[in-house]
């Protein structure tokens, strides 16, 4: 491990920690409103050490609780998204024939549709479905990179001599795929699936931003930032701290995702293999 | 300095403009109106929004107009438009209007009175789904006495008649009557109206801008300014954003953050006006599981009185507005004839509410402060809406007041439509719901009025019902002046705060911002737009939009 | 080749029609009127809505609109959109162009800096400028796409005044060539905020690739056949933009995923801002016509980019 | 455009005074004191074990050493008049191309895969001053001399478009292109068969001849360097051993090599019924997809006939692509065949299913052709060879284990290679595990596809013993699929030759490898290097195989590319049958009508 993946792998401990140890290390109630009058849209103080919002709560409370929902949908989402994308990219790759045109089929019409909009009908048709839905949800409409990586990875793998030469030896299939290609195939799943949570958790953000993530007063990442779109200069507290914490989140799991693949040899350049 | 730089051109211009004659050649200027709403239809019968009662109401003129004391009552307080002049049959069931014989459509066809009688089938025509419909129902028909008049009679007389017969917009019979019932809102004429207004319709990209140019004979005078623009953005941020780099002239309603901001721009002017919005959390006095059983908890007054207690409206107030609000009075707004300052209010009290609490049998507490009776929790279900910012933003400060007494709020941020469709289910205990009034009063009779009478109450989801206050509104809404009028809304509305079908949370007080360029007569409260013809430009600070209004007016 | 586009079209086609049957379903379901569904349209009695509904057939059963849609769709009709009024078409052809003058600028910039980028890292990959690059590339790539927008709405715009707050041109504005430029400069912030981090996952690719590639046996031919430094890596480089443009194919709608939010915070008239209101509006026609349109333009864009990888990777043209 | 004349000169073509090769990390010397020195013209080979410093030689004269690894300050490199160890980069520019070139042993990897041949040869040429034009010309002029038939067609092919004769022969066009005064092979023709081997070898020689070029021929295969090049540099341990005659080199190497012998006593045992029986094996393989119609299929076998007793070892001989390997893994149901049948000890293979098959499985066992690469990366090799005991349930757990160092030690590999994962082993360490996996479940018989390919001297003495003692001992049949004659004669109790997809010609015992009667196989054993620098001239020229040969074509096969001199029109419409050859050695079947049939007395 780099120094860099070790100082990413020590940063994103820190605020999954964070996120878990919330109640006990956050000052205040994360609802709790101040003086309304006095203590709304207040810049970083002693009292709050990263300013207060439009009901004059804490942000560094909301900012720790709110880590604990955006974290906790967004590891939620990746893996549904993750055992939903590696089980069709896997059923693909071994059916071959129509079966595998259909679920590719299917996987397309899914990429073809735009995923905002399809988050927008649903929530708009069932009202808000609660932070765990809200997380399957986004799982549910994420598995799509994931299908095709795995289809091509174990349709790959399938071909390999040494896949054949186990076959030759007399390795029953059940045995085959448990020890000769699911280990090779997990690499590839870990850097799929921490690049997954690095793009879950800035989109819990943007959905928030257009008023469909968390629901306030429930705290999120995303619904502090969003919380400031009225005057992101004015309040720029709001739109800073949230912005941080997302970004270090984030750079720490690409690092850690691009030190396992690389590992796995999984980015190697020459394995052009087309998957058609 | 640098401000001077930025404006070299103009100055130059200027000095050129000065020394051959000043303000030959500047013309009466651009106003780009920004806004965050597009108008939601160009022809008076279909538009609902704000957006779309402005665009409506500058290509368009009615027969007669309020006037700028927003009298609704009688026919004093009107000023005659396409009507010059109106005569009351003695039954006052009819009344027939003479046309000014000057009044063109935009396409030179002169106004006629079968006109008048196309206006109101296009209100009347179920299939349009008119949002007037409701509002001219007792407006019978429209006889064409001859070319240039035309009678309204009525089916019943009431003390707004001449506001019913404003409402009814002269169309272009010319171009309308070939539109099928159903099919107005898709026709051409009404994707690109021709009007009768002081502004004809030149160009419109959908959600993005609207361009209107100034119609130089018009049988009022040559308006103002020679084009107006509205331009529309995706959030109120970039729209007001707008007004500080200039790219736009003027909004109305500013958020009171923004009032502050404006301060630091020596170019806008803030101009205070009367609110006609009010804001409220309503109770809903049927059980959201079966709406014929009364609600198991909000049916009881007195539990309706102790959560209005509970609310610190003068805080909520304070929190959302500043000093550009104020606390809410009644199912009315200050700026009505009909408004009552000196009316009792139940004031914010956690004590006394907490005592009637106790007094209810609502004793036990869960483990987080919430009253339980019987073991079940006091807790609420409320709808809130997602577009409205300041709602959204009072729901959360209700619902911490509330906890602070003992009582568990839920909140449900819906969005738009899916708000709609709820509050008309009845699927909630309380709804933070918000009205637009206009200066006639017959709204509340739709809003607030009893369900159990055609045509009243059709908006009161929360099944408020209480005689005295019907037999009240219904005795004001048929007095004949003023004084008596309001005697009756007094007891109504006294009815109405004592049975508390909501807590009535807060009036904005709008401040709007214009240019300082322009200068303009006083602010018209119910309808900023319609005093836009009165705009005057001062030369000396135009903009590059200006001068190229004034070369492009002049070309035709 | 010609066979390979034949059946990569029917697979598409298969796509769209998923997509839209899928669309057009769910934005029936959704609860909600296409009519008077905004806050203040509230006072239309519920029998008007009923009477407006029927013309429109909005209350025939979904199998049957579908039916009715398709009939319409034959003959190029897209239907009429209410909350924009006017018709699907024109309101499609007001907004894709915009959205493709933003994309198009956007990705073309993000691929040509990334591609050069990541081949100069990778090529470079000891010394000191490549790996710290590398590192900002990094941190570039984790910024949500709309905080970089707003960031940029923020400083440049607001503050700083270099660019303009948001839209597409200046109301009455200069036409013709100033017109251009006027557009140009209205492009700018957004066509950032959407390249940025596209630039740095292409660049981050491209100096795998070129890492991958850099020290194969037809780069030390090249050299062996007199080739410099440059001349080998070009070489190098055309053979390393394969996994680059595999990528750009298979990822291209996540990609543009950003263009919703970055048209929502500066105000361009795109189709991202158009579907999300019709959404709201409950716009029934207007939704699947921008879904269809949207499918079509995705379907479409990995076509292209599956083309330019035949082109890039003669080892796939024998194979369709 | 005639060939330049070739140019003579004085000094030598190459003079390396003290060459040494450090890694800059750890200065781990590669090389140390080379000296030596190569005559225009001259062809000197560079032999020794594999990661003997061959390569790492080459790629010090020709300035390409890999990353991290430099020549030692005292290293003296000229080229005729240029000091190659104080050149800049821009020297070398002109001079790699012009004055010295390179050819490599994976042919396909040296290609451009993105670029067509014809483009690659002109670029050389443009590289180094030519106009574009002047340039093309000049490279298909060369692409013409270096055998192909068209070269504007050839041309335009791209590399995986082309056989890997044909993509070495690109790159001598390249390499030659300028006549540059030396040509380092580095390991040319390793990766092709025999027959290809020896066409690229002549290539090399004639070129080298019209240009005057010298050759540094780098090769682990003495008898290829005794052939072509009169004297040998031998390399052990990064340093210069022997500088001396190639044949003085070779009869060396020979002496110390151990004695291969001839076969076991005992071999003729009377013929028991076949352990394995195949009648008219036809294996096809779906042709490739030209849009939504697929091209006719592919025949690898036609109709193949095969019997292999208990203990017998039988030998399948021919080019790549003969169907060699697809007769193989057809035999073990690894493809599924398209026609005849296939009987292991009276079973019906193609019809066993499920356990039975796995019983079946357990007593035939594969080597495969890259028995590295089959085995699993991430699994140790102990782990390997004790899987192939505990699925067929011979043995569990630590008893497995236990079992599986012994087969590792049995095939010659020391104990920490049970331990060890494949990437840490080398391919001749790998070659044995899979030989050990496959020995593991104590086949009947055991299908070994070129077990000694990629195996060195010592290594492949072992397997060769263990072989025939497994096949003495516990009556272990081989299909021994390989072309390394010395190894075929001493095992194979008979050997079959095939060329695309058929048998044509059969022998009990070598007989078919020490006097071949088909032309085919007359040109097979005749490109086989011995040592004997007169071979090349007396081989028949035998012309390129097409890529797309069809196997059904009517008539024999090798038809079109048949050097004998009476063929006639009934080899061309009518397909020969197997006819004994001679009366004296019964079993010596071929199929080809020029064989004289046995007198009818």
């Amino acid at each position: 491990m780099t120094r860099g993946a070790r100082l990413a792998a020590a940063l994103l401990g820190a605020i999954l920690l964070s996120a878990l140890l919330a109640p006990w290390l956050a000052p205040a109630d994360p609802r709790a409103q101040g003086a309304l009058e006095s203590l709304i849209w207040q810049p970083p103080s002693a009292a709050h050490p990263l300013g207060t919002d439009s009901a004059a709560r804490d942000v560094l409370s909301r900012l720790l609780h709110g880590g604990r929902a955006t974290l906790g949908i967004a590891l939620l989402a990746v893996t549904v998204s993750m055992s939903l994308g590696s089980c069709i990219g896997a059923v693909a790759a071994v059916a071959r024939g129509p079966l595998d045109a259909l679920l590719m089929r299917v996987t397309d019409a899914f990429i073809a549709f735009p995923r905002l909009l399809l988050l927008l009908l649903v929530v708009a048709g069932v009202g808000h479905p609660g932070n765990a839905a809200f997380a399957v949800l986004l799982g549910a409409t994420g598995w799509m990179t994931t299908a095709r990586l795995v289809r091509q990875e174990t349709r790959r793998l399938l071909a390999t001599d040494h896949v054949r030469g186990a076959r030759a030896v007399g390795v029953p299939w059940p045995r085959l795929v448990a020890r000769h290609v699911l280990p090779a195939l997990a690499p590839t799943l870990a850097a799929a699936a921490t690049f997954a949570f690095a793009t879950a958790v800035p989109l819990e953000a943007g959905l928030s931003y257009l008023g469909l993530g968390v629901l306030p007063p429930a705290p999120s990442w995303g619904n502090i930032l969003a919380d400031a779109d009225a005057r992101p200069l004015a309040h720029w507290w709001l739109v800073f701290f949230p912005a941080v914490a997302i970004a270090v989140t984030v750079v720490s799991a690409n690092v850690l995702a691009e030190t396992v693949a690389r590992r796995a040899g999984a980015i190697d350049a020459d394995r052009g293999e087309d998957e058609a | 300095m640098r401000r001077l730089l930025r404006h070299a051109p103009v100055l130059f211009a200027l000095l050129l403009a000065a020394a051959c004659g000043r303000d030959a050649d500047v013309g009466g200027g651009t106003v780009i109106i920004t806004t965050s709403a597009d108008a939601d239809a160009l022809v008076p019968p279909l538009r609902a929004t704000v957006g779309g009662k402005m665009v409506t109401e500058l290509l368009f003129d009615p027969l007669v107009e309020i006037g700028p004391e927003l009298d609704p009552i009688g026919d004093e307080g009107f000023v005659g438009r396409l009507a010059k002049s109106w005569a009351w049959s003695p039954d006052s069931l009819v009344i027939t209007f003479t046309l000014d014989e000057r009044a063109r459509w935009h396409d030179g066809a002169p106004v006629v009175a079968r006109d008048v009688a196309a206006g109101l089938a296009a209100i009347k025509a179920p299939a349009n789904a008119s949002t007037l419909f409701a509002d001219v129902l007792e407006i019978d028909s429209v006889h064409v006495v001859d070319e240039r008049t035309a009678a309204l009679h009525f089916r019943e007389r009431h003390n707004e008649q001449m506001y019913s017969a404003s409402l009814v917009t002269p169309l272009p019979s010319h171009l309308v009557d070939t539109i099928p019932d159903g099919a107005l809102s898709s026709s051409a004429w009404a994707q690109a109206p021709v009007g009768s207004g002081p502004y004809r319709f030149v160009a419109r990209e959908p959600k993005v801008r609207l361009e209107l140019a100034a119609v130089a004979d018009h049988y009022r005078g040559r308006p103002g300014p020679d084009r107006i623009a509205m331009v529309v953005s995706e959030s109120p941020a970039t729209a007001i954003a707008k007004l500080w780099t200039e790219e736009a002239d003027v909004w109305d309603v500013l958020p009171p953050p923004d009032v502050a901001e404006a301060a630091k721009h020596p170019h806008i002017r803030l101009v205070r006006s009367q609110g006609f919005d009010y804001a409220f959390v309503a109770f809903n006095y049927r059980d959201p599981r079966d709406t014929a059983r009364a609600h198991p908890l909000l049916a009881e007054r007195r539990l309706r009185h102790a959560l209005t207690m509970g609310v610190d409206r003068e805080g909520i107030v304070r929190a959302l507005f500043d000093s550009l609000g104020r606390p809410g009075l009644g199912p009315f707004v200050r700026a009505q004839y009909s408004a009552d300052t000196t009316l009792a209010q139940l004031p914010f009290d956690t004590a006394a509410a907490s005592a009637l609490l106790d007094s209810l049998g609502w004793t036990g507490r869960t483990r987080d402060g919430i009253r339980t009776r019987g073991g079940r929790p006091l807790a609420l279900r409320a709808v809130v809406p997602a577009p409205s910012a300041n709602r959204v933003r009072a729901s959360v400060l209700v619902q911490e007041q509330l906890r602070r007494v003992g009582v568990d709020v839920t909140l449900e941020k819906l969005e738009g439509g899916a708000f709609n469709a709820a509050r008309d289910a009845g699927r909630w205990d309380l709804i933070f719901g918000g009205w637009g009034t206009t200066p006639s009063l017959r709204g509340t009779r739709t809003t607030w009025g009893t369900r159990t009478r055609p045509g009243w109450g059709r908006l009161n989801a929360g099944h408020f019902e209480n005689a005295t206050f019907t037999a009240s509104l219904d005795s004001a809404l048929s007095a004949r002046d003023l004084p008596t009028a309001r005697g009756h809304f007094r007891r109504a509305y006294e009815a109405a705060i004592d049975d508390a079908p909501a807590i009535w949370l807060y009036e904005p007080a709008p401040v709007n911002a214009v240019h300082r360029r322009f200068t303009l007569p006083a602010w018209r409260s119910e309808a900023w737009w319609r005093t836009l013809p009165q705009w005057t430009l001062d030369p000396a600070q135009a903009l590059p939009r200006d001068r190229a209004a004034a070369g492009a007016a002049a070309a035709p | 080749m010609r066979a390979a586009l034949v059946s990569r079209l029917l697979q598409a086609a298969v796509v769209v029609v998923l997509v839209v049957v899928a669309a057009f379903a769910l934005i029936r379901l959704a609860p909600g009127d296409p009519f008077y569904s905004s806050l203040e349209e509230a006072n239309v009695a519920p029998e008007q809505v009923a009477r407006i509904k029927a013309h429109w057939g909005y209350d025939r059963p979904i199998p049957e609109q579908f039916a009715r849609f398709a009939r319409n769709l034959a003959q190029g009709d897209l239907g009429y959109s209410h909350s924009r009024i006017q018709s699907v078409q024109e309101a499609l052809a007001a907004t894709i162009p915009n959205t493709l003058v933003l994309v198009v600028t956007a990705l073309g910039v993000a691929f040509a800096a990334g591609i050069a980028l990541g081949a100069w890292q990778g090529w470079r990959a000891e010394s000191r400028a490549a790996r710290s690059t590398d590192t900002l590339g990094t941190v570039a790539v984790s910024v949500p796409e709309f905080v970089l927008a707003v960031l940029l709405m923020i400083g440049p715009a607001l503050a700083w005044r270099w660019f303009p707050v948001s839209g597409m041109r200046t109301e009455f504005g200069p036409a013709g060539l100033a017109g251009l430029a006027d557009l140009l400069w209205h492009l700018a912030l957004p066509a950032t905020a959407l390249a940025l981090p596209v630039l740095f996952i292409v660049a981050r690719l491209q100096r795998n690739a070129m890492l991958g590639v850099r020290d194969a046996e037809f780069v030390r031919a090249a050299r062996a056949r007199g080739a410099g430094e440059g001349r080998a890596a070009r070489r190098a480089l055309r053979n390393a933009l394969v996994p680059v443009l595999a990528y750009a194919g298979v990822h291209l709608s996540a990609l543009v995923g950003g263009v919703v939010i970055v048209e929502k915070v500066f105000d361009w008239p795109g189709m991202g801002r158009l579907m999300v209101a019709a959404v709201h509006a409950r716009d029934y026609q207007l939704v699947v016509g921008g879904v269809l349109a949207g499918a079509v333009c995705t379907v479409v864009g990995t076509m292209l980019a599956d083309l330019l990888l035949l082109w890039a990777d003669p080892r796939q043209r024998g194979r369709a | 455009m005639s060939a330049p004349v070739p140019r003579r000169r004085a000094a030598p073509a190459l003079r390396v005074r003290e060459l040494d090769v450090r890694t800059e990390g750890t200065m781990r010397a590669l090389l140390t004191d080379v000296n030596f020195d190569v005559a225009p013209g001259e062809a000197v080979g560079v032999v020794g074990h594999s990661g003997a410093g061959k390569s790492t030689l080459a790629g010090a004269i020709a300035g390409l050493l890999p990353r991290g690894v430099a020549l030692g300050k005292r290293a003296q490199v000229h080229l005729g008049d240029v000091a190659l160890h104080e050149a800049t980069p821009d020297a070398w520019c002109d001079l790699r191309g012009r004055r010295i070139a390179m050819v490599f042993q994976e042919p396909a990897m040296a290609l451009d895969p993105a670029m067509r041949i014809g483009d690659l040869v002109a670029q050389t040429a443009r590289w180094h001053g030519l106009p574009a034009r002047e340039a093309r010309d000049r490279a298909h002029d060369m692409l013409g001399r270096v055998g192909f038939r068209q070269p504007a067609r050839a041309a335009r092919a791209f590399p995986h478009e082309l056989s890997g004769g044909q993509r070495q022969r690109a790159l001598i066009a390249s390499a030659m292109l300028l006549a540059p005064e030396l040509l380092i092979a580095d390991e040319p023709t390793t990766a092709l068969d025999p027959t290809v081997q020896a066409q690229v070898l002549d290539l090399i020689d004639r070129l080298r001849a019209e240009s005057g070029t010298a050759l540094l021929l780098i090769s682990h295969d003495l008898e290829v360097v005794a052939e072509r090049c009169g004297r040998a540099l031998v390399v052990a341990g990064g340093r210069l051993v022997d500088d001396a005659p190639s044949a003085q080199v070779l009869a060396g190497a020979r002496a110390r090599r151990t004695p291969i012998g001839q076969r076991a006593v005992g071999a003729a045992a009377p013929a028991p019924a076949p352990l394995l029986d195949v009648r008219g094996l036809t294996v096809t393989y779906p042709g490739p997809r030209l849009g939504l119609r697929r091209a006719p299929d592919v025949r690898a076998v036609v109709g193949a006939d095969l019997a292999i007793g208990r203990g017998e070892v039988v030998a399948l001989v021919g080019e790549s692509g003969c169907g060699k390997s697809s007769l193989a893994h057809a035999v073990l149901r690894l493809v599924a065949p398209a026609a005849g049948t296939v009987r292991f000890d009276g079973l019906d293979v193609l019809g066993q299913r499920g356990g039975a098959m796995r019983a079946l499985r357990r007593r035939m066992q594969l080597v495969p052709q890259d028995a590295g690469a089959s085995l699993t990366p991430h699994l140790r090799a102990g782990d390997l060879v004790a899987e192939a005991l505990e699925v067929h349930g011979l043995a569990q757990g630590a008893e497995a284990w236990r079992r599986a160092e012994a087969l590792l030690d049995e095939v010659g590999l020391p104990a920490r290679a049970a331990q060890a994962l494949p990437r840490q082993l080398s391919s001749g360490e790998r070659q044995r595990v899979a030989l050990a996996r496959a020995l593991a479940s104590d086949p009947d018989l055991l299908v070994a596809d070129e077990p000694l390919a990629a195996v060195d001297e010592a290594a492949r003495t072992q397997v060769l013993a263990l072989l025939e003692r497994r096949r003495l001992e516990r009556g272990l049949a081989v299909l021994l699929i390989s072309h390394d004659l010395p190894a075929v004669r001493r095992l194979a109790s008979r050997v079959l030759v095939m060329y695309l997809g058929r048998v044509v010609e059969a022998s009990a015992g070598a007989g078919a490898l020490s006097d071949p009667r088909m032309p085919y196989t007359q040109a097979l054993v005749a490109a086989i290097p011995t040592g004997d620098p007169a071979a090349p001239r007396r081989r028949p020229a035998l012309p390129e195989a097409r890529v797309d040969a069809d196997a059904s074509a009517t008539g024999c096969a090798f038809h079109p590319r048949c050097p004998h001199p009476l063929k006639d029109d009934r080899c061309r419409s009518e397909r020969p049958s197997l006819q004994s050859v001679a009366t004296d050695q019964p079993g010596h079947l071929a199929a080809c009508w020029m064989v004289p049939p046995p007198p009818t007395s």
